[in-house]
């Protein structure tokens, strides 16, 4: 299991596609900097594909006042908790 | 349609990045405020990410980092009160105008294409 | 016509600079007056004195050196942008303690206001985003 | 008319939408840096609305080996077509 | 799905950006250069913009930069062979193999989801 | 673990380098080696030593000095990438015939070898893109 950490919003770059196009069926994505706001209701349906598979930054979530938007099912984790993905996970591979 | 319309104002500074994630985001209100300050009339367009600006609750970063909701507080005083926003961003993001920190104009379609060619500078960030 | 330029990437990272020095030279070429390059974001650090790319490839604070020299184009650099970044002359490297200095003339560094007034007061202001 | 300057491509950034958003029905744009991509027969479709207002700035696409591979509905220019683009405007707005 | 699948090589260089606009091509195949030259057995995938990269009849740009044509031509001499280009994304720049500078392998797409699970570091660019 | 970061934002620019440091102080709380911050494209940028943000930010160089003087981590600056970008040290600074520099201890000059040995030499590398 990789996991993926992708920093850009599907608002305005399309590079969450490339992330998705490479990722097994078992790798996990963590949404972290501009990339929380794809943890939005209206955003989320980008990454479907990974459904129990998503994660987000807590912290990034908080400076932006979204931490109380995000959509049911993305998980969100505090630093900690990324930390803890990365063990985890045999490798990282990072999008931005 | 080639009738120049009139002038809004002097400077149109379009943001299109959230806060946190660069720097532009505050250097474009920065530009706005200096040329507020400076007596200029200005207009700022939230477009896209940049609309994120503008929810309520941010917080500092992490770090510490200081964000731009204090910065937004401040547009007032300046008298920047020309605050557009794109009707169609703002619904890609499932938020409305009560969502928001400031009072701000929502822009349809139509009017969003005539905002550059009203203002006789326009800045993007 | 009166033209201005804000570039806003950085050398090297991105191609805003070298296109921001290419559309300068077209500009003056063709008969008009460039009024001043304004650095600001990333672009401030095309003022970073000790920048020494490859021999073999275009030297960027020698082309905007050279652009001042030969033509007079003031090259502004948004003072806040540039301490934050690591960009300082002697005068702010005093003011802050510190010894040595990043940027020198004919880069100067000024304010925002210096922007507005560029941007209002000429013909054409074009932006190089990074 | 103005003249809008996009320097990313369609392929990455969506920021092309916001250009073409905030665009009058005479306003023109003129692709440069990365975005001459846009000027590809496949993926010139994004900027239809513009027909016969899209240009392309031609020393971008020698440098990337596109000069010869643009769809026929854009306007190629050089540097001096881009100054001269940035005359017959009122004013520029940059898209990147 | 759940069993590892033999390594392919050390390292994976996913190459996302196209010549010229920015530095991060460069960057990424001099990652993988040094990484050869070190002995490591190095893959470079090229998607989206990346797959530009191998256009054929680049130059350098109007300044004289180098573009990445010249470092591209050196991958053979580096025995770095394995040249792996998204398919959908070559499809999406209207090429085919035949436009590229050197031979490449195209994937599918449950060729591209196991590229970085089979190399043991992935840098991307 | 043996964990490494390779930091690709500028400072200030992007929020790359106050994620990294984040990240960096997480893993060390979590019992973890780390092995080495190599800086890389525009985070090449964070090792300027001039640097001055304004007191009420945080300050990029003296977190990462502080990684480095607290825990020994190794700060490994690409060479290539930084000598573009005007950053160099006193000894590339007599090499180049300049005086004065803009990158000192303990940020180290290094070439990219040391990039793949840490990545391949570690547990974990983690990348913070621009």
């Amino acid at each position: 299991m990789l996991l993926h950490i992708l920093n850009r919003s599907p608002l305005s770059s399309l590079v969450y596609r490339q992330a998705i196009a490479t990722m097994g069926t078992e790798d996990r994505l963590l949404l972290i900097e501009d990339g929380v706001q794809g943890a939005l209701p209206t955003l989320v349906r980008h990454f479907e594909a990974l459904e129990g598979r998503l994660f987000a930054l807590r912290e990034d979530l908080v400076a932006r006042g979204l931490a109380g938007k995000c959509d049911a099912s993305v998980q969100v984790v505090d630093v900690d908790g990324f930390v803890e993905l990365t063990e985890e996970a045999e490798r990282t591979v990072s999008w931005y | 349609m080639t009738d120049v319309p009139p002038y809004h104002g002097d400077l149109l500074v379009i943001l299109r990045h959230g806060p946190h994630g660069s720097s532009l985001l505050r250097e474009g209100l920065d530009a706005a405020l200096v040329a507020a300050a400076f007596g200029r009339d200005v207009s700022l367009l939230f477009m896209g990410e940049g609309i994120s600006a503008l929810v309520r609750d941010q917080q500092v970063g992490p770090l510490g980092q200081k964000g731009t909701a204090a910065t937004l507080q401040m547009l007032e005083m300046y008298d920047i009160d020309r605050l557009l926003v794109d009707g169609e961003g703002l619904a890609g993001l499932g938020l409305a105008p009560r969502d928001l920190m400031l009072p701000v104009e929502v822009l349809d379609s139509s009017a969003m294409a005539v905002q550059p060619k009203v203002h006789r500078l326009v800045l993007t960030f | 016509m009166r033209y201005a330029i804000l570039l806003l990437g950085g050398p090297y990272s991105a191609q805003a600079a070298h296109s921001a020095l290419r559309f300068a030279r077209a500009v003056l070429a063709r008969g008009h007056r460039l009024e001043g390059v304004f650095f600001y974001h990333d672009g401030v650090q095309n003022a970073a004195r000790l920048m020494a790319p490859p021999q073999d490839e275009p030297h960027l604070v020698d082309g905007w050196v050279g652009l001042n020299a030969e033509q007079g184009v003031p090259l502004m650099v948004c003072i806040a942008a540039a301490l934050r970044r690591g960009l300082m002359d002697e005068r702010e490297a005093t003011r802050h303690g510190k010894q040595g200095h990043s940027v020198e003339a004919p880069f100067e560094l000024t304010g925002l206001g210096q922007l507005v007034d560029l941007g209002l007061g000429c013909d054409r202001l074009v932006t190089f985003g990074p």
